[in-house]
């Protein structure tokens, strides 16, 4: 069965086969010496070519989180029928997303710094979110103009609530 | 003789006040917010009483519930622990009045050490250096000029009627004064409408370091030596360790000595830790007395083998302390990475979430005051600290290779924390030298994260494999359904992953 | 120089080992059984490889594998932990031979110290002590008499033909002696068909106490001092403390100094143990040297504040121990329980089962050498130890008060553990006021399985709210169906839980 | 809903409503002063009069083994439904099974001490199950005279394999 992996921009193409013993595993047509085991709902143990990983994995959206030796990257996996869908130009795109902006978590939006039209550079600061007692500065992932701001300057936001939109 | 201590305080430092009461006999009473039911501080107490809604002023700052479950559990003693009600004079003062045992100084202390000029002057008494300055605005270029050179190159130049790097600037000599405050004075008051300025010693390349200091009602003060807290970001102190690889028995011996002095001229009792700032000259400047128990009093222990606790314990009691100055011999070296829900390398931002997992290092040597528990939801109302890691070793170098083996070891799923930050940080050439000051921090951020973007091929090749598995496991256990919408990207995913890349 | 060790072992000791290792920035190859794969050390080591099927024999003493994963890894060394092929003089020299380092003692002092006669000749010849005795069986009653005499006072008849008790005889004084050895001869005469006996002198409550030595290749011979072992079950030791509440500074010193010269005199190099029996006239007995690193090697590390598995490491590697004689001091107490997967209230029968959730105890003063996760199936393969839970305090008062807080914290679901027991066990006066020998567990276990059973009427309610929450959860999760046949009461139902009633 | 928990041969009677704010107990008809909440899937707190217990529960059968502050009982749970059964004579009895000795781990049947048709007092040995490196004596339960044995020296036994009946 086919998996792309999509980390860190690279796409890397494995083939993996289920077998008795575990998963047969190659990369770029190469078979790898791999062992990965779960041993809990979000820790794996994988032995790759001799070595020792500890794996934690979370499911983010459509990614998994995945910390290797404490270096975390998101990774996208996409299956046959994804990669079948890709080709035929069906894939969902992430895109349509990219500009919005979402508490991650509660708190009290205590300073805006864009307006509804004005461009906004990537790492641009936004807006500031006070939560656990610290103020947090948000900055734009992307840069855009700025389509829509939801919230207003001295109001609690809970989890996940939209922000801004930023057009790119 | 106390028999039952209430603990005024939540997380990790109610955790290890707890265990430390029981270690001697002593039942001990949690108080939770209703956010804090099953909080870790509540299953370790004896005894658990809410005290009211999340929100720390309807809770853990409920003075008036607080007494009320002071009467209905009969303690007869009062930890606060750090932070909440633990400078608060007036509540220390009513516990007492109520015939319940204070742990902590007598309240005098607690207001003069808590009152800046105060402070000041109580230092300026037993002539601790402060860091020489006006305390009054002053407008007149004159004036201005005089008092720079009295305090010496080289001064900062502060506004006084406004923050934010505006109108502030340091000068080298006598020749850049008269230039520099015209521009100063002018800034400001463009900026603030006030043309008033501060003037006072710059300190070059500053370290934050503290004295442990302990004193009884029987005229016994002494001093466990310094701890060295200069690994800050915004004045919140991450890693901190004792001995300073900074100072020498000269200027270890002059804190130590200041240290005592200041604890003996305002009647302290109990633990209490005096700060200072040192100059890249060794120069030392009283900074503040924090009149309470530090976060990072665990090195301080681990060093001088001694549970600090129970020493405030013993004097709130009334006893003597247990060791006496010339039995205070710190051995060894000991380091504290401070573990807080938050992303280190993205700007500190916090991170809420449930602890789905936690794998703890342990051993010889490491020593986890822990607040958090598996399946633990950490909310956003209180302090971000999770817990703190220390470790001890015979040499500095044993202590930092031990830290960064029990960091690797630190396994937390479902949140972030600043346990990767801390171990790049141990493992940078500047700590690994002591060679760090308070700025240090801000220098090396980017080059922390660019070494965290150097990222082997193995391991995107680990990390896809693991992905692949649990995108297997995923499918088996629930059908999965490719057409299903998804919802992408909130800042986690797009803004905060990024820079990690 | 060492790089990179082989860890020829599991569990808690392969982690201990791999803690070192790191910390001095040597690599470590893990070997793991089938059933090992998910375990705790493969998880931490930099490599893990495959050494076999779950049973010892085709694993962890597969010589020929093991040397193979030698080979593919490019160890350059080998740390044998202890039990399966530390004490393998042939694999010792087999190592040495390939130019690989045996993180051992030399193999002739391994087979010396192996072999029971040669080391009490050994011991004989630096004039230590040993248990007075026969050594060959005898059946003629004259000669039996004369060697009782010689022996004095109690001593003890065994029937050379077998063992369980019987013929088996305590003799207190000369009068007795005559009929006691007709007697015996007669009774193993019936049981056996052999009437030869030995005599041997009766050590009157025993204490089991030994002497951690450590040799490098530079003619040091040190001693860190000794261990009380003596709470033990057939010979199993299930706490241990360090200095021993029994032992007097006179006695102290003559067994560090036995223990040194046995050492000395077998041309030792690395960490050994020289153990000791001690009556209570304060008689002490050599027993037996074990040319290895101990299970019990935490206490003595807590209270010298040294690392010796580093020190194994630097010695091996041919330098001299960090540390000499006279800068040994031991400081405070240290007193380790050995978690079992047995269930101590019942007869320690062995538990196996999936570790489903682990609450570990932490703080000051605490350390864990822990062999287990969340998660992993203890399987029946190998020794039930699953770690050491360590306590240090200043005083013995505190380290006992540590220990029970720490164990009180201490919860693991899925297994039965020593947990309980230990807690009990430190709890009884006996422990609290240092008055037991080897024989104490089996004359108090009665009594704490009596105390067990008090059980207080609110405890009885708090399990039961417990159990009906549980319950109504279940319930809610899956529409439980009461007609459902539930197979019920195996021993582990009916037998075991009837005993803790 | 009334509940009987049966724990150290005693009956226990309680009655409990779910309200919005956790659980209402009543026990013997008095009120009482109890919050239980879950930590994980199988730990608890439960504060009983102001007092706070750490409770781990695991199923076992058809009873729940709950340790309170370390000590370990065996508690029955019967709601409304058993209750009734009971009372109408409708309930499942141990009794059936009670000389039923499992092996409760696996191992090697190294040494059995009964014959079929002897006489067994209760906490007489029966047989040695060797695991774990160690030798397991196992003693009976319960006294009566040994049906059936199903095991022989020598052999190995699995979990939960049956090893000796005995006739109560």
């Amino acid at each position: 069965m086919k998996f792309q992996a999509i980390i860190d921009e690279q796409i890397l193409n494995f083939d993996v086969e289920q077998t008795a013993c575990g998963l047969d595993i190659s990369f770029n047509d190469n078979n790898l010496d791999a062992d990965c085991r779960p041993l809990t709902s979000n820790s794996f143990s994988l032995i790759l070519n001799g070595k020792s990983h500890y794996l934690t994995i979370t499911e983010n959206d459509n990614s998994f989180e995945v910390t290797v030796d404490q270096h975390t990257n998101l990774v996208k996996v996409k299956d046959e029928t994804e990669l079948l869908l890709d080709k035929f130009g069906f894939s969902d795109s992430d895109e349509d997303h990219a500009g919005e902006i979402h508490a991650q978590i509660p708190g009290l939006v205590t300073q805006i710094y864009a307006e509804i039209g004005s461009s906004i550079e990537k790492g641009q600061k936004l807006f500031i979110l006070e939560a656990m007692k610290m103020e947090n500065e948000i900055s734009s992932p992307v840069s855009g103009v700025v389509k829509n701001i939801l919230v207003e300057i001295g109001l609690p936001v809970e989890k996940n609530d939209l922000i801004m939109e930023i057009e790119i | 003789m106390i028999r039952k201590i209430l603990i005024a305080n939540r997380g990790e430092i109610a955790v290890r006040v707890i265990r430390s009461c029981h270690e001697i006999g002593i039942e001990t009473v949690a108080i939770y917010s209703e956010a804090d039911r099953t909080s870790p501080h509540v299953l370790k107490a004896t005894e658990a009483y809410c005290v009211g809604p999340a929100p720390s002023s309807e809770s853990y700052l409920n003075v008036e519930k607080i007494l009320e479950i002071i009467q209905i559990s009969g303690a007869d003693a009062v930890h606060p622990g750090y932070g909440f009600l633990s400078e608060n004079a007036k509540f220390a003062d009513t516990i007492a009045k109520m015939g319940v045992v204070w742990i902590g100084p007598p309240s005098d202390a607690i207001i003069t050490m808590g009152d800046k000029m105060a402070a000041r002057e109580l230092a300026k008494k037993v002539n601790a250096p402060i860091i020489p300055g006006t305390t009054e605005p002053i407008s007149s270029l004159d004036k201005a000029i005089k008092i720079a050179d009295k305090i010496g190159y080289p001064v900062l130049i502060k506004a006084a009627g406004g923050g934010g790097g505006k109108g502030m600037r340091i000068v080298q000599s006598a020749q850049e004064i008269e230039d520099a405050i015209n521009r100063a004075k002018s800034e400001a008051g463009k900026a603030f409408s006030d043309d008033r300025i501060y003037i006072e010693k710059y300190l070059e390349e500053p370290h934050h370091i503290e004295i442990q200091v302990f004193a009884d009602n029987h005229g016994n003060v002494v001093s466990f030596g310094e701890r060295e807290c200069s690994v800050q970001r915004r004045y919140q102190k991450i890693i901190e360790e004792t001995p300073s690889p900074f100072i020498d028995d000269k200027l270890r011996k002059q804190l130590n000595e200041t240290a005592i002095n200041i604890t003996r001229e305002c009647n302290y009792i109990g633990a209490g830790t005096v700060e200072f700032l040192v100059d890249k000259h060794k120069n030392l400047y009283f900074l503040e007395m924090n009149t309470r128990l530090q976060v990072e009093h665990p090195i301080t222990e681990m060093v001088n083998q001694i549970d600090l606790v129970k020493e405030q314990i013993r004097v709130a009691d009334g006893k003597q302390l247990s060791i006496s100055q010339n039995e205070i011999h710190p051995k060894g070296h000991a380091i504290e990475c401070r573990l807080y829900a938050e992303d280190g390398f993205n700007n500190f931002a916090p991170s809420v979430g449930n602890i789905l997992e936690m794998d703890i290092p342990q051993g010889l040597g490491i020593r986890l005051d822990d607040g958090i528990r598996t399946g633990q939801e950490i909310s956003p109302y209180y302090d971000p600290l999770l817990g703190k890691l220390i470790s001890w070793g015979n040499t500095r170098k044993e202590a930092m290779a031990r830290m960064i083996r029990a960091l690797s070891e630190f396994h937390i799923v479902g949140i972030e924390t600043t346990i990767p930050f801390c171990k790049m940080f141990i493992q940078h050439p500047r700590f690994q030298n002591g060679d760090y000051g308070t700025k240090t921090l801000e220098e090396i951020k980017e080059e922390l994260l660019e070494t965290l973007r150097e990222y082997s091929d193995d391991l995107n090749v680990a990390a896809s494999i693991g992905a692949i598995q649990k995108n297997l496991l995923t499918d088996q256990s629930s059908a999965s359904n490719f057409t299903e919408t998804k919802q992408i990207s909130n800042w986690a995913t797009s803004g905060r992953k990024d820079n990690l890349r």
